[in-house]
């Protein structure tokens, strides 16, 4: 029998951990520091237990399947609940580690002054555990399971601050379309099992591809359009810019890096391994047109928001957009940069939520039309904040630009491989995109940051070192995750793109067969991108240009000494007349672009009605289409 | 020599901004006249700017009018130095024909120093070209006296 | 680790980044391009307009201003902004060959056309954030306008690059090329991009974007003097202003040059034939077709600039942003989009 | 699209430049240009009409007295000046000029300023030998012959004097007295400033300046007709009930100067064509130019016959030429005259004023409500801006401020 402490028994323990300690802080959750240490060891533990199989599963190439019980597989037949982790699962539980221990010691300060926060600390670990134990199962129906643990606490969390306007309405909407979904997860899943007698993931896997019918058409459907759902694309997008604006800013990081994470997950083990049908050309435009759809409305949905929740919340499913169109590439490039991608969305996006949370929890409002100027007050948000903007908007050396620049390249590739010009306009819209990205975020640094301070903000400080701490890692993250792509593909992606692409290894690992050697080939782009080389280059120029910037002392600094006192010298260009409050930005800033693409805008407007039963409907519509789809092309 | 460089590049590229304090617009239009191809000021460097901020002339016409005098000064006051003041036209050196109405706060020197008047009513361009020369002048003196 | 060879290569960037394709030129021949531009311009109206010296008065004039930094502005990034859009710039020219000659030779290549298109991006945002942390309406005015200057010229610049990779691609047989080197390597081989027939429109469209790039008249409604106080630049004096507009006119140079290499590369081999044709060998000759080539690249940037920037101004008055906007989404556009599909069905 | 400027730009490069070049080469301003003010203070005979009529006060001038006269330094400040030569224009004897010069820059006030000085003498020996001899002007021997004074100063010639008091106003100095009524002409021989204009303006040429011939003094019944000659030239005409004015075709001589000085542009005068038209909805029988007539050919209001003995007896005070205005005559009034306020509003001095309305008329807040026909001259208080137009308009000086 194995040792208790042998590491195939680390993805177990790093589940129980968070369910554990969403457990004992019900019990033990009235201290304020017990409650801490439970939460902060958990996720630590979690983390930690991750990162210990780094070396085995994603160098060694290594597929850790665990049976539950020990009941593994008799007669070919899988009986047992499995837990398997290959690169992909492991990457995926890696991402949502570092989000969900980042977001809970950002917590700790951000939560301070509510109320309840034992139950905040329990569901939030809930929806831990249960992402982690989705990404990690190796068993269908134990999806489904996490998928609802999950559901139902990020809804309950959705309406934690339920004295907040909106949040209620919020959290019923996602309730309403959030069941839609699992319940597509949960038919998916049974229509599968009756056709496969097997709920094991592996043992589906090899039963499935090859032998596809009516139901298994209809399960496909059924499980991307519930998947779709916890991935928040297109047509489900508005549940996520609700949900995004009523949560707590902590959440909104697990919402949007993890949960998103979760769909995507499931996608591509739907598509790469439970029906294998990748190598057609339908299925990969499926995925390349939802995720194209979804990051260009997205991004123009983002585009027209005032509220810097909402906004942040439809760029998450721009980016999660991008994601899916890389994976749906299926490509090595393409799989590598996707997963890249993810990563950098889950780090990037989770700074961007937790700098919003920093303003909210400091001004109480995120109406990018009431806000204005806080950089004076909050210097080091501010900057953690640019940092997140410019890797959200691809802005070198940040790793937005890195995984960007690898799916351009790859969706050119696929242009030029396939000979197929619609991947060279998902290139040219995912540049738009990106601009339009740049533009949106230029908006909330004027409208939030910069600009003029207003009145009833001038005595605002900066948050607490506690929250600074927790973005200050995702900063740090985005930093080097940024300069060193190279690294981050060798030791991350590049194994969790091969274990993506290597569905046979992962069915005999789970089945008992021989397991292939790991590939270890690195995606190989046309272009080149060396961000080190390049920052030394900036570096330098920007050394030298300091140097001699400073060199004369012609450079005649003056500013306003006593600060109290206006000196009408170091007033703002106000035309000549004493400067006033007058803040430029808030929701309509480029009105210049909105202009050309009015009819665009209001037929957008108009669509999103904001009532669940048209986003039901929606969903209704989608998985029709979907099962008609599906019916005709697989 | 890095020194001499400055103070003749500062001699060179005189930016102007233009203050209306009340002007009947005459001077306004002369001075737009002086940038036409006919006087075409930007011989000599001479730009007309936005804001007061990339300034170096401030010409300042019309008879600084009671609402007009804090807005003016306020711009002034945000040129950096070196800078150099012009009056184009009677109306600020003295106030000219409005002399003594109850809305007239003129004229300018009362409130700033005015290094140079340009006379006339209005002056000729080849007049504000003058006034303008001399500026310049007067601003390689001023940026001498900051080395 | 700190050998003479080393040393000697530290010293050889150390040159590249200070003073050929770097600063020293930039400096030089973006503010002679500017010079000349103005002077261009002034013949055009009949006038006889500044000294072309007179961008190198205006930078040092600024120079020895005073800087005001406003009460209400955020310090840091005020003064940061203009350095870190100047020194993106020069380590772009870095990127950007001159006919056969190329920094990055022996070294693996740092940046291709993709990260071309998104470094152009950085002194845009620069001037933004800069514009932004000043505090000052106007600059909120000239960002939003700023922004859609750069929305709006981004798409025809994507497409321009894609239909230069996709072309060069297709004539190496590799499928596509997006290294700077590669493109130039391939017309140094067989001549120019423009001659190709489905170039012709690429050619077009880039030379239309070159003032929206720089945000030259009469797409300068981001920075409109007379209308929003200079935008985002209302409150900037000094030294910070001078590199402000220093950046604007190096930034006519890299977007000429870039011009150059992308579509008119073939002429530097032309240049190596007729030394060797002379008779000449050795390293004498090199040095002397470097200069050579040089020197002709900087003539056809300031060729490039009379047509697109000074003629263009000469002749148009400024555009409302939402025309801006559309003019680019549209005509420009427009040809690049042809020049793709043409280089996609073309082989 | 259309750009309409492609070939000028184009065709532009390789043509000649159209800059004038101006510092390089330099430029004349247009014949008749009006630039720096030049000043002759020879020519200058401080009469200050200049100073008077500049609008923008660019004129002014400082006298200190010195042994043997006045030291007058006259300024002309070039940053207060409009251009508009009009003092060259008051000036009869050319002593203001305007040049073509335009380059006024300075950095300076005083570079702006054009001095002069005007050295007036006193005739030391000759004044006091003059002063007795003035009062015996207005009776001279028959048959003597007046002569002009060598001292610069006017004489009156009686026989020839219509005591119309022309040059009294005309007078800058305010130095005469005419009395008409009482047929007196004095000169008071300190102000006097010896400038002659009451001697061009005399429509009898009935003063005499130095150079002047001198005239004989004819019988002394010679002023007898006088007297006589003014009711028979009022009975030529007869004024109107309304107060306004009315020709006397015989004695006009079409000189125009009504129609210049009418403060409500009522009047047209034709000299050609010896027409005089009075436009009855614009006058507002204000009777400026029944006083400015050189020829008293305007009677304005109905001349009141017998007044005209009433103030024979004794000499009438200063505003017996306006005896002709039948307000006056009402001796029921006590003699108060109101006192300007000191919140800057006008008061009006029901002695003065004629109600001719055009202070109504000009007040630029609408503040003022005068009635003809009621003589009411209403102020609102609260409209008033105090701005002094009401006081600068009032051709009788009937408004205080």
């Amino acid at each position: 029998m194995m040792n208790v402490l042998s590491y195939q028994h680390y993805p177990i323990y790093a589940i129980m951990l968070l369910f554990l300690g969403a457990f004992l802080i019900v019990l033990f959750g009235k201290n304020r520091i017990a409650r801490h240490c439970l939460a902060l060891l958990s996720v630590g533990g979690s983390l930690a237990l991750l990162c210990l199989l780094i070396p085995r599963v994603m160098l060694g190439g290594e597929i850790i399947t665990y049976w539950l019980g020990n009941r593994s597989v008799a007669g070919g037949f899988a009986f047992g609940i499995a837990l398997e982790v290959d690169a992909l699962s492991l990457f995926f539980g890696l991402l949502i580690a570092t989000a969900v221990f980042v977001a809970c010691v950002y917590s700790i300060k951000y939560m301070e002054h509510d109320d309840n926060i034992p139950q905040y600390y329990t569901l939030f670990l809930m929806l831990a555990g249960g992402v982690m134990g989705l990404v990690l199962s190796g068993d269908l129906f134990n999806m489904f399971i996490m998928v609802e643990i999950l559901t139902f606490a990020a809804v309950a969390l959705t309406a934690f601050r339920n004295t907040a306007r909106g949040a209620l309405e919020a959290a019923f909407k996602y309730l309403v379309v959030g069941s839609i979904g699992s319940t597509c997860i949960l038919a998916g899943t049974i229509m599968l099992y009756a056709q496969a007698h097997t709920l094991n993931f592996a043992q589906l896997s090899s039963l499935i591809p090859g032998n596809f019918n009516g139901a298994t058409r209809v399960a496909f459907a059924l499980l991307f359009v519930g998947f779709s759902t916890k991935a928040f694309l297109v047509p489900f997008h508005p549940l996520a810019a609700d949900a995004h604006g009523a949560a707590p800013a902590s959440i909104s990081v697990l919402i949007s890096g993890v949960l998103t994470k979760s769909g995507i997950y499931g996608i591509i083990r739907l598509a790469y391994f439970l029906f294998q049908s990748m190598d057609q050309a339908t299925i990969r435009w499926m995925l390349v047109i939802v995720g194209s759809v979804s990051m260009f409305v997205c991004v123009t949905m983002a585009l027209a928001q005032h509220d810097f929740k909402r906004l942040l919340a439809f760029h998450s499913i721009s980016q999660i957009g991008y994601v899916l169109t890389a994976v749906g590439l299926s490509s090595l490039l393409g799989i590598t940069a996707g997963l890249y991608h993810a990563m950098n969305h889950t780090i990037f996006k989770g700074l961007l939520f937790l700098a919003a949370g920093a303003v909210m929890h400091e001004t109480g409002t995120t109406d990018l039309n009431r806000l204005g100027g806080l950089s004076k007050r909050m210097p080091h948000t501010t900057v953690l904040f640019l940092i997140g903007a410019a890797s959200i908007s691809g802005i070198p050396p940040f790793n937005g630009f890195a995984s960007k620049w690898m799916i351009y390249q790859a969706t050119y590739q696929a242009a030029v491989d396939t000979n197929n010009i619609g991947y060279l306009l998902v290139t040219i819209v995912a540049l738009v995109t990106s601009t339009l990205t740049l533009a949106s975020f230029v908006k909330v640094s004027q409208s939030v940051f910069f600009g003029q301070l207003p009145e009833e903000y001038k005595d605002v400080k900066e948050v607490p070192f506690g929250m600074r701490l927790g973005m200050g890692m995702f900063a740090v993250l985005c930093i080097l995750t940024g300069l060193l792509p190279n690294l981050v593909t060798k030791y991350l992606t590049a194994p969790a793109a091969h274990a993506a692409q290597s569905a046979a290894r992962y069915i005999n690992s789970a089945l008992g067969g021989s397991v292939a050697p790991a590939e270890t080939a690195l995606p190989e782009a046309v272009g080149a991108w060396n961000p080190i080389n390049w920052l030394l280059l900036l570096g330098i120029a920007l050394l030298a240009l300091t140097f001699v910037a400073l060199l004369g002392k012609y450079d005649r600094v003056s500013e306003n000494a006593s600060g109290e006192k206006l000196a009408p010298k170091y007033d703002v260009f106000f035309s000549g007349e004493k400067s006033e409050y007058s803040q430029v930005g808030g929701g309509d800033l480029f009105w210049g672009f909105k202009q050309n693409w009015r009819h665009y805008f209001s037929f957008m407007h108009d669509l999103h009605s904001g009532i669940v039963n048209d986003y039901a409907l929606w969903a209704v519509v989608a998985l029709a289409l979907a099962i008609v789809f599906l019916q005709i092309v697989l | 020599m890095f020194k001499k460089l400055i103070e003749e590049s500062t001699a060179k590229s005189p930016w102007l901004f233009h203050i209306n304090a009340g002007s009947c617009n005459g001077c306004d239009i002369e001075l737009v006249s002086v940038l036409t191809p006919r006087y075409d000021a930007e011989r000599l460097g001479v730009k007309l700017s936005g804001t007061p901020r990339h300034a170096d002339i401030v010409v300042v016409t019309g008879p600084v009018t009671v609402q007009s005098l804090p807005r003016v000064l306020r711009t002034i006051e945000q040129v950096p130095e070196p800078r150099c003041i012009v009056t184009m036209g009677s109306c600020p050196q003295s106030g000219n024909v409005f002399r003594g109405s109850y809305s007239i706060a003129g004229p300018l020197s009362k409130y700033v120093h005015v290094d140079v008047d340009v006379a006339g009513c209005a002056p000729k361009p080849e007049a504000v070209i003058d006034g303008l020369v001399k500026a310049i002048e007067i601003l390689r003196e001023k940026r001498r006296a900051m080395n | 680790m700190f050998s003479l060879e080393f040393l000697q290569t530290a010293l050889l960037y150390l040159g590249y980044i200070l003073i050929f394709p770097g600063f020293l030129f930039c400096f030089v021949i973006g503010l002679l391009l500017c010079g000349i531009d103005r002077k261009a311009v002034a013949r055009m109206q009949k006038r006889v307009g500044p000294p072309i010296l007179q961008p190198f008065y205006d930078f040092f004039k600024l120079c020895g201003k005073e800087t005001i930094v406003p009460a209400a502005a955020s310090r840091t990034t005020f003064m940061m902004a203009p350095l870190l859009g100047l020194s993106a710039l020069v380590v772009i020219q870095l990127f950007i060959p001159v006919f056969n000659f190329r920094v990055f030779r022996n070294l693996p290549e740092v940046a291709d056309i993709i990260v071309i298109l998104y470094l152009l991006l950085i002194p845009a945002v620069s001037v933004m954030m800069g514009g932004a942390a000043s505090g000052s309406p106007y600059a909120g005015i000239g960002l939003s306008r700023e922004m859609v200057t750069v929305l709006a010229v981004e798409l025809p610049l994507v497409l321009v690059l894609l239909s230069v990779a996709k072309t060069v691609g297709n004539a190496m047989g590799t499928g596509l090329v997006f290294s700077m080197s590669g493109i130039a390597d391939y017309q140094a081989a067989h001549g120019s991009l423009i001659c190709r027939a489905s170039m012709i429109p690429a050619a077009l469209a880039m030379l239309l974007i070159i003032p929206g790039e720089t945000g030259n008249h009469p797409f300068d409604a981001a920075e409109a003097e007379t209308e929003i106080c200079e935008g985002l630049l209302a409150e900037y004096s000094g030294a910070p202003l001078g590199i402000f507009k220093l950046s604007h006119a190096v930034k006519m140079l890299t977007l000429t040059s870039l011009f150059v290499a992308l579509f008119l590369g073939g002429i530097g081999s032309g240049v190596v034939r007729l030394i060797a044709a002379i008779g000449l060998t050795g390293g004498l000759a090199s040095a002397i077709a470097l200069l050579l080539q040089v020197l002709i690249m900087v003539l056809l940037c300031i060729v490039l600039t009379l047509v697109t920037i000074s003629f263009v101004h000469a002749v148009t008055a400024r555009l409302k942003i939402e025309q801006l906007f559309k003019y680019y989404w549209t005509v420009v556009t427009g040809l690049a989009l042809i020049s793709l599909v043409l280089a996609w069905f073309g082989k | 699209m259309d750009f309409p400027f492609v070939k000028e730009a184009l065709s532009s490069i390789f043509k000649k430049s159209s800059c004038d070049m101006y510092p390089v080469r330099p430029s004349e301003a247009a014949p008749n240009y009006r630039g720096r003010i030049v000043f002759h203070p020879d020519k200058c005979i401080n009469c200050n009409m200049c100073e008077r009529v500049c609008s923008g006060n660019a004129i002014t001038h400082v006298s200190e007295p010195t042994e043997d006269g006045e030291r007058i330094t006259r300024t002309f400040y070039l940053g207060s000046c409009t251009f508009c030569a009009t003092c060259m224009d008051f000036c009869g004897h050319g002593a203001i000029e305007f040049t073509r010069d335009y380059h006024m820059v300075a950095t300076k006030e005083e570079d702006l300023m054009v001095t002069g000085v005007v050295i007036k003498k006193t005739p030391v020996k000759k004044a006091p030998a003059a002063k007795p001899a003035a009062p015996a002007a207005p009776a001279p021997a028959a048959g003597a012959v007046i002569k002009p004074r060598d001292d610069g100063k006017p004489v009156q010639v009686p026989s020839k004097c219509v005591y119309c008091t022309l040059c009294a106003k005309k007078c800058p100095a305010g130095a005469l007295t005419v009395d008409r009524a009482a047929k007196t002409w004095t000169l008071n021989e300190d102000e006097c400033v010896g400038c002659g204009t009451c001697a061009d303006a005399c429509p009898k040429k009935a003063i005499l300046m130095p150079g002047d011939e001198p005239v004989a003094v004819e019988a002394p019944a010679a002023p007898a007709p006088a007297p006589a000659a003014a009711p028979a030239a009022k009975s030529a005409v007869v004024g109107r009930e309304d107060g306004k004015p009315v020709q006397d075709p015989d004695k006009c001589v079409y000189c125009t100067i009504c129609a210049k000085k009418c403060p409500a542009g009522a009047l047209e005068v034709d000299r050609a064509a010896k027409t005089w038209k009075l436009d009855e909805d614009s006058c507002v029988a204000c009777g400026t130019c029944e006083s400015v007539c050189p020829k008293k050919a305007i009677v304005c209001g109905v001349q009141d016959a017998p007044a005209a003995p009433a103030p024979a007896p004794a000499p009438a005070p200063a505003e017996a030429p306006k005896a002709a205005e039948p307000e006056v005559i009402e001796p029921c009034k006590p003699a108060e005259p109101p006192k300007p306020r000191d919140d800057g509003r006008p008061v009006q001095d029901p002695a003065k004023c004629v109600y001719c309305t055009i202070c109504a008329k000009k007040c630029p807040a609408g503040a003022l409500e005068v009635d003809r026909a009621a003589k009411t001259w209403k102020l609102d208080e609260d409209l008033c801006i105090g701005c002094g137009t009401c006081a600068g308009v009032c051709p009788k000086q009937a408004i205080l401020y």
